[in-house]
């Protein structure tokens, strides 16, 4: 089971990755990379599961079980830290579109190419 | 060049200018100007001087050496010259007399008027003969020379070569052939041997005369009154 | 002391502060941000005050009451508060420049300053790997905000491509982090160097992962299409801060992960490293914007210091001080260099010209390019130094040549770049305005290079003596440099009588030495003699002139191989700023330069292969080495033989010389040149001669030499050029020397002795007379000279003298040099090297009637009949040097005696002295009874002619036989053109240029190739992001995949 | 060395010998070329009327200091070579000043009145003196190679550059010349010799009908006096130079008179034989054959 | 020839033809059609040759004749192209272009008869005389012996007689 979600993971990275190389728009290479994101996630917190235990919080179980039935708490915070990066470069590169739009009315990365060699 | 062009007949009223004798200003590196004056600034113009003439047992041994050496300028300057080349070869063989070709007038004393002389020729002639080193001496060749000869109405032959420049011997003949100038050779000796033979000097002392009648018919005269 | 937390809780409490703030009040608003910026730069320095001076232990320090792993933690050590001084000093000095353009885009962009500051702090300190993902996040964020923030137009283009780039590598990064904390358990980086992941079964990947995203970070080549365009498009102030900050940042995060993967991964940082700097330097050779040329710059060195961070297990302990030196010596001069193009405001190279409108901001760009060569007295250059000695302990030659050719290539764009800022026209479109805020960063850094360069130096083995007086004395006078020319020149031919007196104290039993200073000093006086004849200022010429002799000087009396290095580069830079002055000599300037820096890469390498052989600094290395023995010897002398212009790297000097300013020609000409010559000498006496591979080598330069001076005499003779004729004839002559002391015989080493002293001689009476006379004249062309004997018979009279010297004629002192020379060549048996040099020495006739004859001969030009003779302050040097010629011709046993004996220690004894008669096994030579029998004769048939010539007429020049004509005007009477025509069609084919055919050919190919290179920049962000997953997949391939 | 007065009388002696020598010498060459062509030729005695002739001249122009200096660097050269040379083999009389220096000394020596009259010719301001002494030096510089080549060969096989142990080495017989026990050396020297006469084919320097006479095209009168008194002395102490380097030495005048006279003809002999080689050919001839020869006359010894 | 002759007849207006042998003509021709007809005959016809031109002064009819003479080297024929030109302000157009030596010509002539040609390079230089300053001496109303009389110092030579009247004033005194 975990292996499925690792590789549909890693599938998700490499969907992302082949939609930043081969989409002409840029909104789709915004998206490509957000899929790209999202599989490095799923990836990170498969990582850190172990079947058949729960979700560190410790409202549920009570400490003196936490530490033999919950899963590994880091890669899960790290998760969170990394969505809302994600979050923020996602925005920042929506604002990039949003200005090169305004630049030249395209969304065609063919059209950026002013600076070169 | 002051040609006339338009006017016919072409009679010119003023006299000929040289462009080459113009004053002309150039431009030196630090910018002044500079006024060239070309046969003031380029040419001396000092008149020549005399030269004593001695006398005694050691200027008469000399005079015997100058006469036994006598060097002859390679210009030919009318047909005349073709009677020249024969005297080298081994019929005439005139190195026999110690006389010898040379190529520059610096180092000649001989200077052999070989037949007519145009007015063009003439200006060359008279820069090469004040360029020779005194004592030097003029061999006039042919009738040319003496009256003008076949060319005696031409436009632009002279008549007589002593108005323009001191003759010591002349050989007469149209053409002499190369014994007359072996002769002539000789006679030369003869008057230098006996110290005779100082008509440099005489150009000198008569010079305003000689340039006189040069300048009156070399029009575009360019040169300096002595070729040093 | 301020806990460095505070860096973290200032700067980001003030950027929330800011966020308060209303959008309009930005002069607060900037206030605070660069309160702000102080004082986190305030609290790093303290700390770097603390580890320095008081010698500190480093500090942890840890958040939120846990110890690591479970919680984040920070560093403050000697390395973390050196680096985060930097780059709050240029995070503050960038606030301070930007102050402007930031109070115009709004408080939002000081906030995101702040916190791009701010987050390459953390980056340094944190020893938390998630904490470093993040704050790298923080950092490209904020960098992409920067560029939105405060640029326009095709910077939104190079923001995109940098986040999509980052973005892919931050995903990745992310991956590394996970995997490695599923192998070991923990985000702490010390606890994961710790673990020994690549022991643990797929730990390789993790590594792998980690390594190429944090390599590819620091934009390695090709993959860095991304980066460059930031650098290009943004604002300059920020591209600096980018350049010296985030590259600073990036770098230390390396360094902190090396150890995760051990010994067995770094020489991919090595590789990665020695391709990025090859390959952008490159690329910079063809740019033509300068941010752009800075932006390929700054990851070039980037790529170095990868490289040496790669070889950091070779470099042992000095890995930090070679690293440190040269990545001040990077931030300081990068950030200075953006700042100077945000000033300058060109978007081409050519416009760059306009500092020379403000001569001490050319200063600074001068040094800032200076300090990115490598050239001493910055940081760099002991960094490097160091490093290639290193290096070469370690046998590790194929580093140090890409590191030298990579520096190479990187001298190859940048003084290009120097060159148009000295000599092309001001452009009158662009103007600069003096604006504090901008000025003051780059004189900061500029300041820091120097500061920071002295206090390095001590640190090297060897550095500590390096005489910094004479440098001194140097920077004085760049402080009189508004003074009038009479007082400059009258106190530095004081100063330099001084040391030289002082000097000679210390020579005392060093004869060789001790010619040598005569040589350099002496001829220092006299040139500089010259110098009074200019009127005006003559702004940076002491100052030059004196550093190229400060650095003659330090040659002389270095002891140690890095003192004589440093020296020599000192004496290059000084020379090149000498021979630039010239009003065309720009394209000989550089490529003078080239060749020195070429050259001085070979004497470095050299001078490693010595170091390593027996880790002994001194000079005296060079007696004994061991390692690539005749490679070592080679190179050295190749080094030495591009300042002597041997065949093949002569190029540079007919332009060099022959464009300097009249009195500089002498200078570089008739000393400079001598100081290859004591290079050499040096290098051959320690050599010796019975090594296997230096007896080839020396016969390998007696025949350069042999072929040396033909073609620099045949060379000389097609000249038109006076001044290019003496150079070519220099070329010619400085062959004789080469093969003289190649040798290596007593005789062999006299001749090259009394060559160079009349070389010294006659050379430099040549170059100050016929420089006179070009000036005055207002042309380099002789043809347009002649019959200047009227109008300047002294120049004349010194001129035939020096010819007399060359041509060798007898009683003059060139014929000693001759006389030695054929003895020398007959007893060591190299007959046709003999024969070749004996046919250029008649050759030397042809160009010195060429010269003599079309300059004082013949006729004199209408334009210069008013000429007068030339200043007689040159002509005083040039008596007094022909003076010299005069004793040393008439008593040559009395200078020569004492060279022989001093050379009978290192070869056996073939020339004795019976007074003043000299002996070989061959024959005998007496220069006094010659000077005397001819002095004799002379004067009794002059007396001769003057008894038999009397009455002699004095004509003026047109009366000559002219074939019955007059010549009409000189300049058709007078021969000299191509002169030589029909010796040229005879052997003109030797004069085929090949050498500058193949140099021009191989910078051809140079250029081309990086052309080509350079179209995988084509601009699309796709493809960037391509050469990213590309780089990923080959590296992966390569370290992992086993290829 | 000795500066004795004695010393000086007996070199001026040498000097005038020589000079005497010379002169008839160039006059003997004449009539042998004018008797080749049928002619008589000049008087034995046509030298000395000419140079007293060209010492008595009444007018003389001169060009300036150089101009006037220019004969007397160049019959310094002359001279010089004289006085440096062993002009007769074991005599103290007449081996000159010959102590100051070896054979190098006098290989250099040529150059100065080379530049002599380079240097006087130039102020002359004629362009044909300045062709005429770019063509002779071009001539000169490939002259000298095969020269050299000969010096080097002869310094390897006598293991000395001394003109007096050269000389040493070859006596005791027609056998013991150089001539024999080196004869591509000789050969070498006797064609570069052709060049240093400067008589036709290599005679282009003075190419009297193309410029006339070449450098000294200015001079005349006590200047070409002074010209042509260095003329005779130093074809006699060139000659005496290849006569002590290749063919014996003299042990007396009359020894010194034949040699210096059938070296000196050899030049003549060819020069009537062959007409002139233009610069470009003369250039490349002297890099040719000769220098080959010079060459393997060196290799010979390795 | 004949066909040539034909071949220009119909082509220019010749005036006059004087056929002197069969390989040697001269047509007479318009100033104005003189050039072109040259270069026909250069271009066309073979001629490429040009020997010379030459003037005559036919000081009675008031006009110089200009004489270029071509020669055709295939089949050894000559061509002479007269034309006639005023005799006052005496100008030809000028054929440098068509062969160099026709400079050469056109000076001598400009020289000698005073014909102008503008264009020609040169043509106003000194050719053989220098500096002259008189009427151009090849017109026939310049007096050549006068001139010589009046300049060159004629030497007063002997008495000289008509040899027959003084063989008879010698052999018949009374008569």
């Amino acid at each position: 089971m975990e292996y499925i979600i690792l590789i549909s993971g890693f599938l998700l990275v490499l969907i992302g990755l082949w939609g930043i190389l081969s989409q002409k728009n840029l909104i789709k290479i915004i998206l490509g990379f957000t899929v790209f994101n999202t599989g490095i996630n799923i990836v990170m917190v498969t990582v850190g599961y172990v079947k058949g235990k729960t979700a560190p919080i410790l409202d549920v179980i009570s400490p003196e079980e936490a530490l033999t039935s919950i899963v590994d708490p880091v890669p899960q915070a790290l998760v969170l830290t990394a969505i809302v990066i994600g979050l923020g470069v996602t925005a920042l590169m929506l604002v990039y579109a949003l200005k090169l739009y305004q630049d030249k009315k395209t969304l065609d990365i063919n059209n950026f190419k002013d600076l070169k060699w | 060049m002051e040609k006339e062009n338009k006017n016919i007949p072409l009679v010119k009223t003023k006299t000929f200018i040289n462009p080459e004798n113009e004053k002309r200003s150039v431009t030196a590196p630090d910018g002044s100007i500079i006024e060239i004056d070309p046969i003031k600034d380029y040419f001396c113009q000092d008149r020549p001087k005399e030269y004593k003439v001695r006398s005694g047992a050691v200027e008469k041994f000399l005079n015997w050496a100058r006469a036994e050496s006598l060097w002859v300028l390679g210009f030919g300057t009318g047909c005349g010259s073709i009677e020249i080349p024969p005297l080298v070869t081994p019929r005439f063989d005139m190195y026999r007399y110690g006389v010898q070709m040379r190529p520059t007038p610096r180092q000649s004393n001989v200077f052999i008027i070989s037949g007519y002389l145009s007015v063009k020729t003439l200006k060359r002639a008279i820069r090469s003969y004040e360029q020779m080193p005194s004592p030097k001496y003029i061999i006039a060749l042919g009738s040319c020379t003496i009256n003008g000869g076949m060319y005696w109405d031409s436009y632009n032959t002279i008549n007589r070569l002593d108005h323009y420049m001191p003759v010591d011997v002349y050989i007469a003949g149209c053409m002499p052939r190369p014994e007359a100038l072996l002769a002539g050779f000789a006679k030369l000796k003869e008057l230098i041997k006996a110290g005779k033979a100082e008509k440099a000097n005489e150009y000198v002392r008569n010079l305003d005369w000689y340039k006189a009648n040069q300048k009156k018919i070399i029009k575009d005269w360019n040169m300096p009154d002595y070729n040093w | 002391m301020v806990a460095p937390i505070y860096i973290i809780a200032v700067a980001l409490g003030l950027a929330f502060l800011l966020g308060l703030l209303k959008s309009s009040s930005t002069n607060l608003g900037s206030l605070l941000m660069l309160a702000g910026l102080a004082f986190i730069a305030f609290v790093s320095g303290q700390w770097l005050y603390e580890f320095l001076i008081n010698g500190r232990a480093t500090e942890m320090i840890f958040t939120a009451g846990f110890k690591p792993p479970f919680s984040i933690n920070l560093r403050m050590g000697m390395q973390e508060a050196l680096l985060t001084t930097m780059i709050n000093a240029a995070g503050l000095l960038s606030g301070l420049y930007l102050i402007d353009t930031l109070k115009k885009t709004g408080i939002n962009s000081m906030t995101v300053l702040l916190v791009f500051v701010m987050s390459l702090n953390v980056i340094v300190m944190t020893r938390d790997i998630f904490n470093l993902f993040v704050f790298l996040e923080i950092s490209s964020i904020a960098t992409a905000g920067l560029v939105l923030l405060s640029s326009k137009g095709n910077a939104f283009q190079a923001g995109m491509k940098y986040l999509i780039a980052t973005g892919i590598i931050s995903g990745l990064f992310l991956i590394g982090i996970i995997f490695s904390y599923l192998y070991a358990g923990s985000l702490n980086i010390d606890e994961l160097n710790a673990a020994h992941i690549m022991d643990i079964k797929g730990g390789a990947i993790a590594i792998f992962i980690i390594y190429v995203s944090v390599i590819l970070e620091l934009k390695p080549f090709p993959a860095n299409g991304w980066g460059i365009d930031v650098y290009t498009a943004a604002k300059p102030g920020f591209s600096a801060l980018i350049s010296s900050g985030t590259a600073t940042a990036g770098l230390y995060v390396a360094y902190k992960l090396l150890p995760l993967g051990g010994e067995t991964w770094l020489p991919y940082f090595t590789i990665i490293g020695a391709i990025t700097f090859i390959g952008s330097n490159l690329m910079g050779t063809r740019q033509q914007n300068p941010n752009r040329l800075l932006g390929y710059s700054s990851i070039s060195q980037v790529g170095l210091l990868l490289m040496i961070l790669g070889l950091s297990n070779q470099l042992g302990d000095n890995t930090l001080f070679i690293a440190f030196s040269i990545l001040i010596s990077h931030y300081a001069a990068k950030a200075g260099l953006f700042w100077l193009s945000g000033i300058v405001k060109s978007q081409n190279l050519e416009g760059w010209a306009v500092l020379r409108k403000q001569p001490f901001m050319l200063f600074l760009f001068g040094t800032f390019i200076f300090a990115l060569i490598g050239f001493p007295p910055f940081p760099s250059f002991f960094g490097k130094w160091q490093l290639i000695m290193e290096l070469a302990t370690q046998e590790n030659y194929l580093w140090m040549t890409l590191i030298l050719t990579g520096s190479f290539i990187e001298a190859i764009y940048l003084f290009k770049w120097l060159g148009f800022a000295i000599k092309l026209d001001v452009p009158s479109n662009i103007v600069m305005k003096f604006e504090w805020n901008k000025y003051l960063p780059v004189y900061l850094m500029a300041l820091t290079l120097y500061v920071i360069g002295f206090y390095v130096s001590p640190m090297v083995e060897g550095g500590a003596f390096i005489n910094y007086i004479p440098l001194l004395f140097v920077l004085a006078l760049f402080a009189l440099d508004f003074l009038p020319v009479f007082v400059k020149n009258t106190i530095s031919i004081a100063g330099i009588i001084y040391y030289m007196v002082d000097l000679f104290s210390q020579l005392e039993n060093d004869l060789m030495r001790q010619i040598f200073a005569v040589i350099f000093l002496g001829g220092a006086v006299l040139t500089l003699m010259a110098g009074y004849n200019k009127k005006g200022t003559r702004a940076g010429f002491y100052p030059m002139a004196l550093m190229m002799f400060a650095g003659l000087t330090g040659i002389i009396e270095a002891n140690s191989m890095l003192e004589f290095f440093f020296s020599w580069e000192i004496m290059t830079a000084g020379s090149y700023f000498l021979i630039i002055r010239g009003k065309r000599s720009m394209p000989h300037g550089y490529s003078y330069m080239l060749f020195s820096i070429g050259g001085a890469y070979a004497l470095l390498f050299g001078f490693a292969l010595a170091y390593a052989s027996g880790l002994d600094t001194t000079i005296a290395a060079l007696g004994h080495i061991t390692q690539l023995t005749t490679l070592a010897y080679t190179l050295l002398a190749v080094g030495f033989m591009t300042k002597t212009a041997s065949l093949g790297l002569h190029i540079w000097l007919p332009g060099a010389h022959g464009e300097a300013e009249s009195d500089v020609s002498p200078m570089v000409s008739a000393i400079l040149l001598k100081a290859g010559v004591f290079g050499l000498m040096l290098l051959f006496l320690y050599m010796g001669t019975g090594t296997e591979g230096g007896d080839k080598l020396l016969y390998v330069l007696g025949w350069v030499g042999a072929l040396t001076t033909l073609v620099g005499n045949l060379g000389a003779v097609f000249q038109e050029d006076a001044k290019r004729l003496l150079a070519y004839s220099s070329i010619g002559q400085l062959g004789y020397i080469l093969f003289a002391v190649s040798i290596m015989t007593q005789l062999g080493w006299l001749a090259g002795f009394t060559y160079t002293i009349n070389h010294f001689m006659f050379k430099a009476i040549l170059f100050l007379v016929i420089g006179g006379i070009v000036v005055k004249l207002g042309t380099h062309n002789m043809y347009e000279m002649g019959g200047m004997i009227k109008k300047m018979p002294f120049s004349f009279i010194a001129v035939l003298i020096s010819i007399i010297v060359i041509g060798g004629i007898p009683p003059l002192s060139g014929f000693a040099g001759k006389w030695l020379f054929y003895h020398a060549i007959i007893q060591k048996g190299w007959y046709f090297q003999g024969a070749v040099i004996f046919f250029a020495g008649i050759i030397a006739f042809l160009y010195l009637f060429k010269l003599i004859h079309s300059v004082f001969l013949g006729q004199l030009k209408d334009n210069h009949r008013n000429m007068k003779e030339i200043s007689p302050w040159i002509l005083i040097p040039s008596y007094l040097l022909i003076i010299g010629i005069m004793i040393f011709s008439a008593f040559p046993q009395k200078i020569l005696q004492p060279i022989g004996e001093m050379l009978s220690v290192y070869f056996p004894e073939s020339l004795h002295w019976e007074g003043t008669k000299a002996y070989t096994s061959l024959g005998y030579w007496d220069g006094t009874t010659i000077m005397i029998v001819v002095m004799t004769a002379f004067i009794l048939l002059l007396g001769w002619l003057v008894l038999m010539s009397k009455k002699i007429k004095k004509v003026e020049q047109f009366n000559i036989v002219y074939a019955a004509e007059r010549p009409f005007r000189p300049e058709t009477t007078h021969v000299s053109y191509n002169i030589y025509a029909g010796y040229k069609k005879a052997v003109g084919f030797l004069v085929t240029p090949v050498v500058e055919i193949f140099w021009d050919s191989m910078s051809a190919l140079l250029f081309d190739f990086a052309g080509w290179l350079r179209r995988i920049y084509s601009g699309n962000m796709q493809n960037y992001a391509l050469h990213v997953v590309l780089f990923i997949v080959v590296f992966y391939l390569i370290a992992l995949g086993g290829l | 060395m000795d500066y004795s007065i004695t010393k000086f009388l007996w070199t001026l002696l040498g000097l005038f010998i020589v000079l005497n020598w010379g002169m008839l010498m160039s006059s003997t060459m004449r009539r042998i070329g004018a008797r080749v062509s049928g002619r008589f030729g000049i008087p034995w005695y046509q030298p000395w009327i000419d140079l007293t002739k060209l010492y008595s001249l009444k007018s003389q122009v001169s060009h300036g200091a150089m101009f006037f200096l220019g004969p007397v660097f160049r019959l310094m050269g002359g001279v010089g070579i004289f006085l440096f040379l062993p002009i007769i083999y074991g005599s103290d009389h007449w081996s000159n000043y010959s102590f100051s220096g070896d054979l190098i000394l006098i290989l250099y020596f040529q150059f100065f009145g080379m530049l002599g009259m380079a240097l006087g010719a130039g102020e002359g301001g004629h362009p044909h003196s300045a062709i005429g002494i770019s063509r002779g030096l071009s001539q000169f510089t490939t002259i000298e190679v095969p020269m050299t080549l000969a010096v080097i060969s002869l310094a390897i096989q006598y293991q000395t550059l001394s003109i007096s142990d050269i000389v040493a080495a070859q006596q005791g017989g027609f056998t013991t010349w150089t001539l024999w026990t080196n004869p591509l050396a000789t050969a070498a020297g006797m064609l570069s010799l052709l060049g240093a006469f400067g008589h036709s084919p290599f005679n282009l320097v003075k190419a009297p009908n193309e410029i006339p006479i070449g450098p000294p095209t200015e001079y005349h009168g006590v200047f070409l006096g002074v010209l042509r008194t260095n003329g005779a002395i130093l074809h006699v102490a060139e000659a005496a130079l290849f006569m002590n380097l290749f063919f014996g030495g003299a042990t007396n005048w009359v020894e010194l008179i034949v040699k210096t006279f059938l070296i000196y003809f050899w030049s003549v002999f060819v020069g009537t034989v062959f007409p002139r080689f233009r610069i470009e050919q003369s250039v490349r001839w002297f890099l040719k054959v000769p220098t080959i020869i010079g060459i393997i006359a060196i290799i010979i010894f390795l | 020839m004949q066909k040539i002759i034909q071949d220009i007849e119909s082509r220019y207006s010749v005036s006059e033809k004087e056929i002197r042998r069969n390989n040697l003509c001269f047509l007479t021709i318009p100033k104005n059609q003189a050039i072109s007809l040259v270069t026909y005959l250069r271009d066309y016809q073979g001629y490429s040759a040009f020997t010379l031109l030459t003037a005559v002064d036919w000081i009675e009819e008031g006009h110089f004749q200009l004489t270029y003479l071509l020669n055709n080297p295939t089949n050894y024929t000559e061509i002479g192209v007269r034309t006639m030109i005023e005799r006052d302000h005496a100008t030809m157009e000028s054929a440098h272009h068509l062969w160099e030596s026709m400079q050469t010509y056109q000076r001598e002539l400009k020289e000698m008869f005073g014909i102008d040609f503008p264009g020609s390079p040169r043509v106003d230089e000194d050719f053989i005389l220098e500096g002259w300053t008189d009427i151009p001496p090849y017109r026939r109303d310049f007096d050549t012996k006068k001139y010589a009389e009046e300049t060159y110092f004629p030497r007063p030579g002997r008495e000289t007689n008509d040899p027959a009247e003084y063989m008879k004033s010698k052999l018949f005194p009374n008569d």
